[in-house]
């Protein structure tokens, strides 16, 4: 919780900066596009949470996404196959991604950032491949049903009569249900349990009982399962897919923003809450940076320096706040 | 740039592309030419490699800052319905380079890139009439104006009817006509080492290579490079795509054969002109087919000096900030719908 | 005060080192002469390393001087300390894996030949210093492939080969057995014959009555008093460090064996396939396995316990044989391990000790979906830190910052909070001092009697002779002889680990 | 050296399926062209190896290239600086990031890939600033000294007689004498025993006395110094730059040859030899898959395969190794 306070601080300020500075930043409109961004973002960085706090990293992230992305409709368009058995199909081909880097990493021991850079970059030349280059899209009628994800709420059943259901997005309820879901799973169940413990020693955990590969193969299948799913939302939000670009770099932002939210990538560590907050951080610096005019080819360095100051508090904070408890106590004990 | 106690009377507009490029910067010198000579407050932005997700983010923006129009270079025209009606609907909303004549678009300006292509493959009849092998070299397929580009190219070489929803892909092999041979689409993925390399290897692959086309405007310097060498000049021909410096020299040298070049500058600037137009109540700047035709062109060996000239005034002048704007409305033939044999 | 000519050497004056939590020296002195033998000795968290690791420069005080020569000293680097000729071997292992044996002896004071590594003298004084210590391997060994106790020979051969005035050795012999342990005193005695000083911390009492010029004792992060050569005795240094007289150290009542527990027929490891090995332990039992270092005890037990695969053969636990292909079989089959590599195998220090002894119990008491069951942790938690009185803060306590001692109990209690059928106990009171030693015999003890069968490793010799009721002695592998209770001999055991006799007993 | 026969393998094999599937695989313009790529990538390679050996990483690369290789022209025809200016401005720039990057991860104990992951951002976004975007290139007179570094041998002083120079990039010879260098220093040195022994465990180096915090800091000072001195060359050989995109994933790709190589991210093992291999398998499968005509859109799932299948060959190797080790030990126990 203190651990979220330092990047809740950062945000709030950039927040209030950016309303001050631009009058338009708070309008319903803006605030929506913002907690829609935010909500998607954070989505794929709780996925990559659960394979960070087994001291892993998914590389694969972004390519698995444009992979998802490309071959649902390639499926559903191209082969004329029912949408459920598009969805189903590529949950499943998340699924499998999840379980084969989660075995070769388990049972091969390979290591984690070898075996998700080697599948960023295979599941990127076959979503190229599939559809050979071409654009995919998400204009047709069969995809309108699902649009509904990344509508607003008003849209959904029972719903359309609330006057602030039309202000939220539908994702950002994606992103509540799941987050309060992972919270729970990782601090209520013995599930999460182990693997935070094996995140800080996995032969200790072994030692202990705990079928370490079961439980890391899961994480990168939770890991994948979620980035699938994130991808088809981020797909629908965009509606227009190029294989050989969609979703570059996603897994860096999904990591960033896991690590903001103070995930330690030496595993053991992990805070839902925080990355939420991370992707927000980030997604509302890009729009602060829009808002306030600062010069677009800027914003990778802006982005970099905030991420770069948000770790480097975080650690002074820690260390400050050790010095303090070592100098209370001496203190107790002279008196 | 812009008078300060005017600030608030301004016009805003902005002006989006639909990628990071050299090509892009004429167009921005353009937009930001025209803004002030209309006195109008121009934002150009530039989406990056997620470029779809990037223009959505930047329209959004920036209609949440509330701008009086909009110039966009849609990269996928077909599928970013749901932005475009985000657009109209909340300002006014101009295409640019490629267009999208389903959305509610008060105007497109530029040319088409399909048509572009056919031009471009034009210029391989003419580089080598007695019909041979050809290789392409291009960025990447995804976006819609390398597609349509290099689909007219092939269907020009091919003597197909125009049809822009052809697509031939590339990983169906080679494509044979009855002179002409389309060997194979290189893409690079904007990383110029794999640019190059892929030149290279081309010309290390084929021996009997006719002609090497560069559809994005990195591509035909690394063209020239590897033909250079490896001493093939004038064996294998060379047709370009924009204009990069080292292509103009090129075919002032008679390394190349040719380029096509469309006109960014007047993209930018026409675009802003109109915005300006429409934010303050003048709808006469929209033509009445809803398109104002800028053409491309092709640029040989006996015209390059003549376009080299062109540019240079263009860049001493806005280098030199004058007050006396490229003679642009000259060329914007307002007059002629896009049909191009 | 006994009339010694030499001026101290060395001079710790009001030392006072503070963490966050812990006041872990409060202004403790200590000196040493030349060629002498300062054994310091207390309890677990009394502060030894900590002094020792200032001393090394690795940590710096907060207060008080050193003087060297009667000349104040900052030692605020490893470097400095060097200077001073103050050289430590840690508590810890600290070689990296992936160099080899001659490489990490001389690591940060490589001879050079042309300003390059002098790789061939580097070899040639590695191996005599091998030798010394009595280590059999090649000095070009790649440390990794090394058994904890083997290693600790590499890191006091390394002490070895730097030119010290002030060898700090820091538990020595945790992991060696008596053989090594012999070897050792040797030359320890030779160097202070030299005259060089030595800073000798242990547990185990014996060495130290043997070795000792003069003692310091800490109990607290304080001075708890000195005795002099002629003052050292068991009881005297136990009660200076514990505050009380420690008697009937064996906590053993006879007990009646019961079932067989375990039952091993015909089993080879991987990495001494040559080797089958037979025996059975039953319920009740508490039987000890001797042997030198790198005889395989470890291994062994790793095997019973799923952590390595065995080659062949067949384990039953309880009369019904089990297939053992990770710890969660063993467990499930009512097999629980102390492992000898605490830090790395027991626990996890960065995590509570509740959580630590929560872990291998949360599936039993898991509900419905996974759930934790929060309050049986909470309870099971409580009972296993007052039953084994584990001196911390709260359980909330990061286990980290406990003594060895407690740490240790900590992983005792992550077992019996499951209660196992057998137990495996790999050098369990490795780095114990000598109230907790006794708290963990009484439990064995206890746990004896209410039914447990208990396998345990030791490498100290009067751990075997006082607990087991039957003890295996290992040699490269093999099981080379069984002692009952009455053939059980400091001799016999020796003669059966250093493969002088090979038993004829089956 | 054995760890490196298992790659060697893998490039004999797809070196003499390409020779057979092409006949023009072999003349001397396609093998010109082929060792320049796996030189310019074999020194970064080699670059990042120094990081990665002390358990480290550096994610930055590609950016500081595309930031180097944007600012010497800019320097120079931009702000029309000399030359010689330019070159020292941007070593010393190289210099300072590695500077930064070493005493953030040594003084305040962050995460070398949260820092370099900061670093991708913040150069990129400075490289884009400074220059707006716009394409810059090495075609002006000012240069063309410096492009001799990626010529053929021939262009050195005192070469232009001998008949093979004309065949053998300068970049070659480069690479050669940076990887006798760096093998020298890592295996024949103190520094590179230092950082082999901290890679693997850093308190046992600190512990000996070893200024544990100054080695990691030089690593990351070689490794940005020869990135940016790679970078001036990528800049030479290609000519154009584009800011926003120029040494994209060119880090990826530095990392992937070092991996290749049997460098272990887990820190303390790395062969330079092995990295230079590593670099040169990858360009040659690029090289193969032009040669033999597969489709361009594959390429990348070609690659992330082959380097999959490397390091599981490897793992498996390792594995056989030992169990017939044991399995031989046996018997002579046994016997
Ligand atoms: N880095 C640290 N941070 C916090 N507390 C520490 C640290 N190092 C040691 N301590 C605490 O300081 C006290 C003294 O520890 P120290 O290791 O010196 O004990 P010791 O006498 O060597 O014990 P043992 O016999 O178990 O080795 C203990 O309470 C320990 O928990
Ligand atoms: N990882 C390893 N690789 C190769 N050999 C090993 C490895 N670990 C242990 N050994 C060898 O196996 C043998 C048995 O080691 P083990 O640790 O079981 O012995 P031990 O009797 O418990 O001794 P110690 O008291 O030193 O732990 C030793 O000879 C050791 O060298
Ligand atoms: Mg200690
Ligand atoms: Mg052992």
């Amino acid at each position: 919780m203190k651990k979220n306070l330092g990047i809740l601080g950062i945000l709030l300020v950039v927040f209030v900066a950016t309303a001050i500075g631009n009058s338009n930043f708070l309008t319903a409109y803006n605030m929506f596009n913002l907690l829609e961004r935010a909500s998607l973002y954070g989505i794929i960085g709780i996925g990559v949470a659960f394979v960070i706090i087994t001291g892993g990293i998914d590389l694969s992230i972004g390519s698995l996404i444009g992979l998802v992305a490309t071959l649902l409709p390639f499926l559903v368009l191209d082969l004329s196959l029912p949408l459920a058995v598009g969805l189903i199909a590529i949950f499943a081909l998340s699924l499998c991604v999840g379980l084969t880097h989660g075995v070769l990493i388990t049972r091969l021991k390979l290591q984690p950032f070898v075996v998700t850079l080697c599948g960023l970059m295979i599941y990127r030349g076959i979503a190229r491949w599939v559809v050979s280059d071409k654009t995919m899209g998400y204009g047709n009628e069969v995809f309108s049903g699902l649009k509904v994800l990344v509508g607003n709420m008003s849209q959904l059943p029972g719903m359309s009569g609330v006057s602030w259901a039309k202000h939220v997005p539908v994702a950002f309820l994606i992103l509540l249900v799941l987050g309060v879901i992972s919270s729970v799973f990782l601090n209520k169940t013995i599930y999460g349990r182990y693997l935070l413990a094996l995140g800080r020693n996995e032969q200790a955990a072994r030692f202990s009982g705990i079928n370490t590969s079961l439980m890391i193969v899961l994480a990168y299948v939770i890991c994948s399962l979620i980035s699938g799913f994130g991808g088809l939302l981020f797909a629908l939000d965009y509606g227009s897919i190029q294989p050989d670009s969609f979703g570059n770099f996603y897994e860096l932002y999904a990591i960033a923003a896991a690590v903001l939210g103070g995930c330690s990538l030496r595993g053991g560590e992990g805070s839902i809450v925080g990355i939420i907050l991370g992707a927000a951080l980030m997604r509302l610096l890009m729009n602060s940076i829009s808002m306030l005019g600062i010069d677009d080819q800027l914003e990778p360095a802006v982005i970099g320096i905030v991420i770069l100051l948000g770790v480097i508090v975080d650690e002074l904070v820690k260390r400050f706040a050790a010095r303090r408890r070592a100098i209370k106590q001496a203190r107790e004990v002279g008196a | 740039s812009g008078n300060r106690t005017e600030e608030s009377s301004q016009p805003k507009v902005a002006y989006i592309t639909n990628g990071i490029a050299s090509f892009w910067n004429y167009a921005e010198r353009g937009a930001k030419d025209a803004a002030e000579e209309f006195d109008v407050n121009v934002n150009v932005q530039m989406p990056g490699t997620n470029a779809v997700e990037d223009q959505k983010r930047m329209c959004q923006d920036l209609l949440a800052q509330g701008i009086d129009g909009m110039a966009i270079s849609p990269v996928d025209p077909d599928n970013q319905g749901d932005l475009l009606a985000e657009i109209a609907q909340r300002t006014r909303l101009i295409t640019h380079d490629s267009d999208a004549p389903e959305s509610d678009r008060l105007c497109y300006i530029g040319m088409n890139n399909y048509t572009a292509g056919r031009m471009c493959g034009q210029l391989v009849k003419e580089a080598m009439p007695e019909g041979g092998s050809v290789m392409i070299f291009v960025g990447r397929l995804g976006q819609a104006n390398s597609r349509l580009r290099r689909q007219g190219m092939i269907d020009e070489l091919m003597d197909r009817e125009p049809d822009e929803n052809r697509y031939d892909e590339p990983s169906a092999g080679e494509i044979k006509g009855e002179k002409y041979t389309i060997l194979d689409t290189r893409t690079d993925g904007f990383d110029f080492g794999k640019a190059k390399a892929q030149a290279q290897d081309a010309v290390a692959k084929y021996d009997d290579l006719g002609c090497m086309v560069g559809l994005f405007v990195y591509n035909p310097p690394f063209i020239l490079d590897a033909v250079r060498e490896a001493d093939k000049l004038g064996k294998i021909k060379i047709v370009a795509f924009d204009e990069d410096e080292k292509s103009l020299q090129g075919i002032k040298d008679k390394e190349i054969y040719g380029t096509v070049v469309q006109n960014p500058y007047k993209y930018g600037y026409e675009s802003v002109r109109v915005l300006a137009g429409l934010a303050r109540g003048d709808n006469s700047v929209i033509p009445e087919n809803k398109i104002l035709y800028i053409p491309a062109r092709q640029i040989r060996n006996d015209n390059v000096d003549e376009f080299r000239a062109e540019l240079d005034r263009l860049s001493s002048e806005a280098s030199a900030d004058t007050d006396n704007p490229p003679d642009a409305k000259n060329d914007a033939s307002t007059e002629k719908s896009v049909t191009e044999s | 005060m006994n009339a010694s000519d030499n001026a101290p050497l060395l001079v710790v004056e009001g030392v006072t080192k503070r963490f966050p939590g812990v006041t872990a020296l409060d202004k403790v002195s200590l000196s040493v002469s030349k060629g002498e033998v300062l054994a310091l000795i207390g309890e677990n968290g009394a502060g030894k390393s900590t002094l020792m690791k200032i001393l090394a420069g690795v940590q710096r005080p907060d207060e008080g001087a050193i003087r060297v020569d009667g000349r104040d000293v900052s030692l605020d680097s490893v470097q400095s300390a060097q200077a001073s000729g103050i050289a430590l071997i840690h508590q810890e292992l600290n070689l990296s894996g992936n160099l080899s044996v001659a490489a990490n002896m001389f690591l940060g004071r490589e001879p050079l030949r042309f300003g390059l590594i002098d790789t061939h003298k580097i070899q040639q004084e590695a191996a005599l210093l091998l030798e010394r210590v009595g280590l059999d391997v090649s000095p070009e060994t790649i440390v990794d492939a090394l058994s904890i106790g083997q290693q600790q020979l590499v890191e006091i051969a390394r002490a070895l080969s730097v030119d010290a005035r002030v060898l700090i050795m820091d538990e020595p012999t945790s992991s060696l057995s008596q053989h090594e342990t012999e070897r050792l005193m040797e030359v320890v005695k030779d160097l202070r014959s030299r005259g060089v000083s030595i800073i000798y911390i242990s547990h185990r009492l014996g060495e130290v009555k043997e070795l000792a010029d003069r003692v310091t004792v800490f109990r607290d992060g304080k001075n708890a008093g000195d005795l002099q050569r002629d003052e050292i005795n068991h009881d005297r240094m136990v009660r200076l460090m514990v505050g009380r007289d420690i008697s009937q150290f064996y906590a053993r009542t006879p007990h009646q064996p019961g079932d067989i527990a375990l039952e091993v027929q015909g089993l080879r490891s991987s990495s001494h396939p040559a080797c089958e090995l037979n025996f059975r332990v039953r319920a009740h039992e508490i039987v000890g396995i001797a042997g030198l270092v790198g005889a395989g005890r470890t291994e062994l037990l790793e095997v019973l316990f799923g952590v390595e695969e065995a080659a062949s053969g067949t384990v039953s636990i309880g009369g019904r044989e089990v297939a053992l292909r990770s710890p969660l079989d063993a467990i499930q089959a009512g097999v629980a391990l102390v492992p000898e590599n605490r830090k790395q195998q027991g626990i996890i220090l960065e995590m509570s000790v509740r959580t630590n002894i929560g872990l291998a119990g949360l599936r039993q008491h898991r509900k419905k979906a996974g759930f934790l069951n929060q309050g049986q942790e909470a309870r099971d938690v409580a009972t296993m830190i007052e039953r084994l009185r584990i001196k911390t803060p709260d359980e909330h306590q990061v286990t980290q910052y406990l003594s060895g001692g407690n740490q240790q109990k900590v992983v005792l209690g992550k077992w019996l909070a499951i209660e196992p059928k057998v137990l495996l106990l790999d050098e369990p009171t490795r780095g114990i001092d000598v109230g907790a030693k006794q708290e963990i015999y009484r439990l064995m003890d206890e746990l004896a009697k209410k039914g447990v069968a208990i396998l345990f490793v030791s490498s100290e010799m009067e751990e075997i002779l006082g607990m087991s009721d039957r003890t295996l002695v290992m040699h490269e592998g093999r099981i080379t002889g069984e002692l009952l209770r009455d053939q059980l001999s400091e001799e016999a055991v020796m003669q059966l680990a250093t493969g002088r006799l090979e038993a004829v007993a089956s």
